[in-house]
């Protein structure tokens, strides 16, 4: 990566907002940069890393993907700057009555959507359940924590596992949130690639004005 | 079984209105200049154009009544159609072209195949039957065509220029052909052709198509005694001359012609002349022939043992000479010529 | 006698073919190169993604069959029927073409999903849940796929001579023996190409798969999902995931070819 | 002479072609039905889904252009030619269509990244790098979608008559003329059809598309990619958008239709 | 320019081996038997199919040596070609097949539509100059591929059976047609046809094609003169005998024959009777025909102004008479009768 007056920042589809609303903060700091943001499922970004895409930061959804960046380019490891949550994903106004993970696992009358165990979501609720000492069953293994979202919406699903960020300001679903002793918390790693710009956004992602950005989105933060 | 035809309908910017019948077992050719409406005439009998208003039926079947509705589906007239290309199907051998009809009405597969393998020795294409259509010779895929029809044992033939393609030697067989295949059901028969030979030796009557319309229909002998039109006269190699009669002349303007003993009454009449009833003469002919006129040599067309010449003015005409005959007047194209012949070769008829 | 002698193609096209060549043939070998081959037998071991195999192969092959089935007659009545809303089907079918494979499930859930136009009337009814179901994914294949046999065949069925038709129905062929013995035979190249080209489509199809049909495994994982998650976390083997995957539609290719060859080529003696 | 009086169709195949048509229909229908149309406004004032559409829109076309100015030639080699590896070539055709699409964006990004095959002498000699620029969109469509025209159009070629070729040849045609005069005009169905079929894969191609050329605004960010984005976070206007994609494909379809319309069916007169 | 063909090649099952040479401006008529090779023959001339082993040249232009290599492309030999088929282009409308020549030779838009539009009204098609072919009738459809062949001033005119499906009124005009398209480039033509007055009156000279070789090649008379083969003599209308010739008496085996004053040697020769030549009895007739046998008629076929009777025992033989002739003597089909025919007008000639 050259830095220049260019800066690619490979981001998770799912921060899509929070890059919207740093780009034009990063640009009004360095007004001769333009941010342009590659947003895709961050294996896809990975595998474009490295294929040699040149990428000034990844800002990864998967830790899985950001170690397979950093052993593939050989990079010290990276900073966590944001979390996320689990939520119980179901139809608005919870008409189910579905109020904890032992009804996932337990109620016959449930159809449940989880992501597959290859990506974060899935892996993360396999945790979920693992910590709650329950087994689950689930009708289907999404392809991302999108298609669970997506399934609970259209009712084709009675609940689902996603992540808080994933439920915030919709109307055709709602989130039930965990229990507390449940405690998956998922990380969101970030790494400047090769450039002196690229550490700057990544500064950028944990001052004030990032973070507060990242909680509007709904974001925990490290 | 008699076939009753009435079609009146366009053909782009044509019209065919037609009436016709054909008797049981009886052979109907016919013929007409290129576009008269021959092959459209022949899609409406089958079914595969619409036939307008009319009505068309064979014996006690209606095929087609605009008055009632009645349409009877192409499939099931059960027509010997050859059409005017073979059209075989590209995909199927000879034989299984052939097969396809009895197949199609419901005969076993071997059944099929015996009766395709027979009409295939009728029409000498048997050594043919493995072949794809595509590596047949024009004579070979007409020959198969006609097989095909035939296979079907129909109770109407159609054909299409059914010798077009076909060598000389094959043609006399075909009359023999015919009749055979249609025997047993006394099947009528449509044929179409171009050639005066086929026409004279295939058919029973002659219909001639002009123009969408019939203008002549009789038997070969008839319409030579009397063409009613120059299409017939030049189909049966006789001149044709229209025009107004007035005791023993007629007259066509330019030309007066004396004609024949006849009992016709004066006014629009048809005199007919066979070629070779007509002498060419170097000089001014002295002698018995009451007609003698100067003309010019249009063109000539030598033959084996007959050679055609053309003269146009003051009238066409077509005279007929041995080789020898032209030798002797020594004319060539463009000369000038004198021509004769007698009244009595004139015969006349009312136009 | 249509043997020529020369081959009649301008000797310069021979230049963008090798271009055209080059584009497929590149990323192919690409991915061969990349291929972890000596995880190769660990991959064939594995019953994971030979169900997955199985049940892509068998779901193609069914979704081309139902294609055919319905795509045939599809075709037919756009090309040969003055139907009214014929310009409006033929869109319709283009349309499905168009749509991102997701959509295309989502637009699948919302006609035939437990809470769908028509999948609550079977659920409600009928007790019958199509998602989740290999059915699902045979229906996420065919909405996405048949239209290519449709299209393919409706232009071929269009431009055909009529003539052997007519032929055939003088023989006393009913319109059923015409279709199956002269019209399909005259456009059996299309209906290969068309059938060919509906069950690529089928087998690759990932998207609208996973989202009407879901993602079991033995029930609706298909190969693509297969190769889609392990992408996720192993790309080498997804790389020899897929390379099994094009091996096998490959084999069926040749096979389906060997026996249907008489019938579906064009090839002239 | 060619109009019949009859539909020579059997009236039976009305019943599935109906099937088939409800297949497509109800989805769409589906579709349609959830569309939040009160957003449609908002929609079409924000300037990212209309730079996303006119790139899909572009780039869709210029895949075509392409497709057919390679696709044609390699068909026609296929096809005409004696070529030995005919049948490896074919194969490799339809191998791209087999392959899911994100696969086949691995695939290009192996031979024409910046560390692939091909990709790396691009970059070292020329400086030239095609990931990530909208050359990669249209290569990725390329690959995805061009076999849809090869194999319409080579089993067609393959099935034409040769016969109106060598009259064109005796009245002095060279090669390119018969091509373009003669041979082109008479699998013009085949040529339309495939084109078509090339053009709704290519600009309904997500997976290829996000893996070789990424996502980037104004670049190489097409309408399913835009669609993709919205299904995160907003699966309503995600529907919007496709439908969006929908009508202007339909747009593009009937504009071309109706320029090309004499050239490109084979409706008789 | 003369044309020089010799071809030796293999078609499907069969052998094509022909050696031919075409005058300056001469017209060579093809004729012969369905499937005898003339369409393979007039496509190898053409470049369309392979000439094998052997030489193909139009004056200074080698178009191909097997021998050399030389190879000269189909596009580049300005051949006028008709084939059997007319073969339009579909897509393109008759005017615009017309025009296809000339526009692909170099000619401008509007030139080559006028030199169309000028080989259409020779032909009588330019009414048609709009229309697609597939609205075409048959003859229609040949006379535009005939009038497309004529619009490229050809240094060749190759004709398939050019007037198969035109007809009789158009079919006197093709000679003078095929003259004047190739009057100023004295191109030679060859054609192929099945028609006797075809062969007869379009060609200078006859080269007849059997089993794909050449069995006769002559003018009209030299062919009807001593016609070498069955073939020839049926085309022409004339009984062909092959026997062993002794003194005056040619012998089948089966049958005798006392022939007219000749001066060839003893062995194998060919006797040729004119049908009309040929008188048919009820009874055994008295007095001075040498040849007199009894035979049984297998068929009659009936013309306007002559009636054929084809006898097959002892020898095959026809003979015509006249309608009134036929009705005198009262015989029909399968009847015996009796045949005579005078000595003097049996010709020999050494076979
Ligand atoms: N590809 C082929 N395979 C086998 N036989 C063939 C092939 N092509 C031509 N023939 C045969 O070669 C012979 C000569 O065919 P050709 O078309 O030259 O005959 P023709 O003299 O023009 O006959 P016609 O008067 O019927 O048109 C025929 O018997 C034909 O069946
Ligand atoms: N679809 C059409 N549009 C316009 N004219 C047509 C159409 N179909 C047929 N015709 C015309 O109708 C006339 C009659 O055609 P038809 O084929 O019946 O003639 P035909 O008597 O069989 O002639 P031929 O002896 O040349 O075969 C022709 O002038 C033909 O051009
Ligand atoms: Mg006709
Ligand atoms: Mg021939």
């Amino acid at each position: 990566g050259s830095g220049g007056d260019r800066l690619d920042v490979f981001a998770a589809a799912s921060l899509a907002a929070v890059m919207g609303d740093l780009e034009p903060v990063f640009e009004a700091e360095h007004p001769d940069v333009d941010v342009v943001v590659n947003l895709a499922g961050s294996s896809t970004l990975a595998a474009q890393i490295l294929a040699g895409a040149e990428a000034a930061v990844f800002a990864s959804a998967d830790e899985v993907q950001m170690d397979i960046v950093r052993e593939g380019l050989g990079l010290p490891s990276a900073t966590t700057f944001a979390t996320n949550r689990l939520v119980i994903v179901v139809a608005p106004g919870n008409p189910l009555g579905i109020s904890g993970l032992g009804d996932l696992a337990q109620r016959d009358d449930l159809v449940v959507s989880l992501a597959a165990p290859e990506v974060p979501a899935g892996r993360y609720a396999l945790a979920a359940f693992d910590q709650a000492g329950l087994t689950v069953g689930p009708a289907t293994l999404e392809a991302d924590v999108r298609g669970v979202v997506t399934r609970v919406a259209l009712g084709e699903a009675d609940a689902g596992l996603a992540y808080v960020t994933d439920v915030l300001g919709r109307s055709d679903v709602d989130g039930v949130p965990l229990p507390a002793e449940v405690d998956v918390v998922v990380e969101y790693p970030v790494l400047a690639v090769d450039s002196r710009l690229g550490a700057e956004f990544v500064d950028l992602l944990g001052s004030e004005r990032g973070r507060s950005i990242l909680a509007a989105n709904g974001f925990g933060l490290p | 079984m008699t076939l009753v035809v009435r079609i009146t309908r366009d053909i782009g910017p044509h019209h065919l209105d037609v009436d016709l019948e054909v008797a049981t077992g009886e052979r109907l050719v016919i013929v007409g200049p290129n576009a008269a409406g021959k092959t459209s005439l022949l899609r409406s009998i089958i079914g595969l154009d619409p036939a307008g208003d009319g009505r068309i039926a064979l014996g006690s079947e209606v095929w087609h009544d605009s008055a009632t509705g009645a349409d009877t589906a192409v499939e099931a007239r059960r027509v010997g159609f050859v059409p005017q290309h073979p059209t075989l199907l590209a995909h199927l051998d000879a034989l299984a072209n052939v097969a396809y009809g009895p197949r199609s009405r419901g005969a076993g597969r071997a059944e099929s195949r015996a009766i395709a393998m027979n009409a295939m020795e009728t029409l000498a294409v048997d050594h043919l039957s493995g072949r794809r259509p595509d590596t047949l010779s024009g004579g070979e895929a007409q020959r198969v065509a006609i097989a095909r029809a035939l296979a079907i044992e129909p109770s109407l033939l159609v054909l299409d220029e059914p010798t077009s393609a076909l060598d000389i030697a094959a043609r006399p067989g075909m009359r023999a052909l015919i009749s055979t295949a249609t025997a047993a059901s006394e099947a009528p028969a449509v044929i179409v052709t171009h050639d005066a030979v086929d026409a004279l030796t295939l058919g029973d009557r002659i219909a001639v198509l002009e123009q969408g319309r019939l203008t002549q229909v009789g038997t070969g002998r008839e319409l030579a005694a009397a063409p009613r039109t120059p299409y017939v006269a030049e189909l049966l190699g006789i001149n044709l001359i229209r025009g107004s009669l007035q005791g023993l002349v007629l007259s066509t303007g330019a030309f007066e012609l004396t004609v024949g003993a006849h009992d016709i009454d004066d006014g629009p009449a048809i005199a007919t002349v066979r070629p070779r009833s007509i002498s060419l003469h170097r000089s001014r002919p002295e002698g018995s022939p009451r007609n003698v006129w100067q003309s010019r040599v249009t063109s000539i067309d030598r033959g084996a043992d007959r050679v055609r010449v053309r003269l146009t003015e003051p009238v066409e005409i077509v005279v007929d000479l041995t080789p020898a005959g032209l030798s002797a007047i020594g004319v060539g194209e463009g000369d000038e010529v004198w021509a004769s012949v007698k009244a009595s070769e004139v015969t006349v008829a009312s136009g | 006698m249509s043997d020529t002698r020369r081959p009649s193609v301008p000797r310069l096209v021979l230049v963008p073919a090798a271009l055209g060549i080059a584009l497929f043939a590149l990323p192919v070998i690409g991915l061969v190169s990349r291929a972890p081959w000596s995880d190769l037998a660990s991959l064939i071991t594995d019953p994971a993604p030979r169900s997955a195999l199985v049940l892509s192969v068998v779901t193609s092959l069914v979704t081309t069959a139902i294609a055919l089935a319905l795509g045939v007659p599809l075709a037919l009545v756009l090309a040969r029927t003055r139907l009214p809303g014929r310009g409006v089907v033929l869109a319709v079918c283009t349309l499905s073409m168009v749509l991102p494979p997701v959509v295309a499930g989502v637009a699948l859930l919302s006609a035939l999903g437990r809470r769908g136009v028509i999948g609550r009337l079977l659920d409600d009814h009928l007790g019958l849940t199509i998602p989740f179901t290999p059915a699902a994914v045979v229906i996420a294949q065919l909405f996405v796929a048949m239209p290519f046999l449709v299209v393919t065949l409706e232009s071929a069925l269009r431009s055909a001579d009529r003539a052997p038709e007519e032929v055939a129905r003088t023989l006393g062929a009913r319109p059923w023996r015409v279709l199956a013995t002269v019209t399909l035979p005259s456009v059996r190249g299309a209906l290969g190409a068309g059938a060919v080209l509906t069950w690529a489509r089928a087998i690759g199809e990932f998207g609208a798969t996973i989202t009407f049909a879901g993602n079991l495994p033995g029930v609706t994982r298909t190969l693509p999902t297969e190769t889609y998650l392990a992408l996720q976390t192993d790309p080498g083997r997804a790389v020899l995931l897929s390379l099994l995957q094009v091996g096998v539609s490959l084999a069926v290719l040749l096979a389906l070819r060997h026996r249907w060859v008489p019938a579906l080529t064009g090839r002239r003696p």
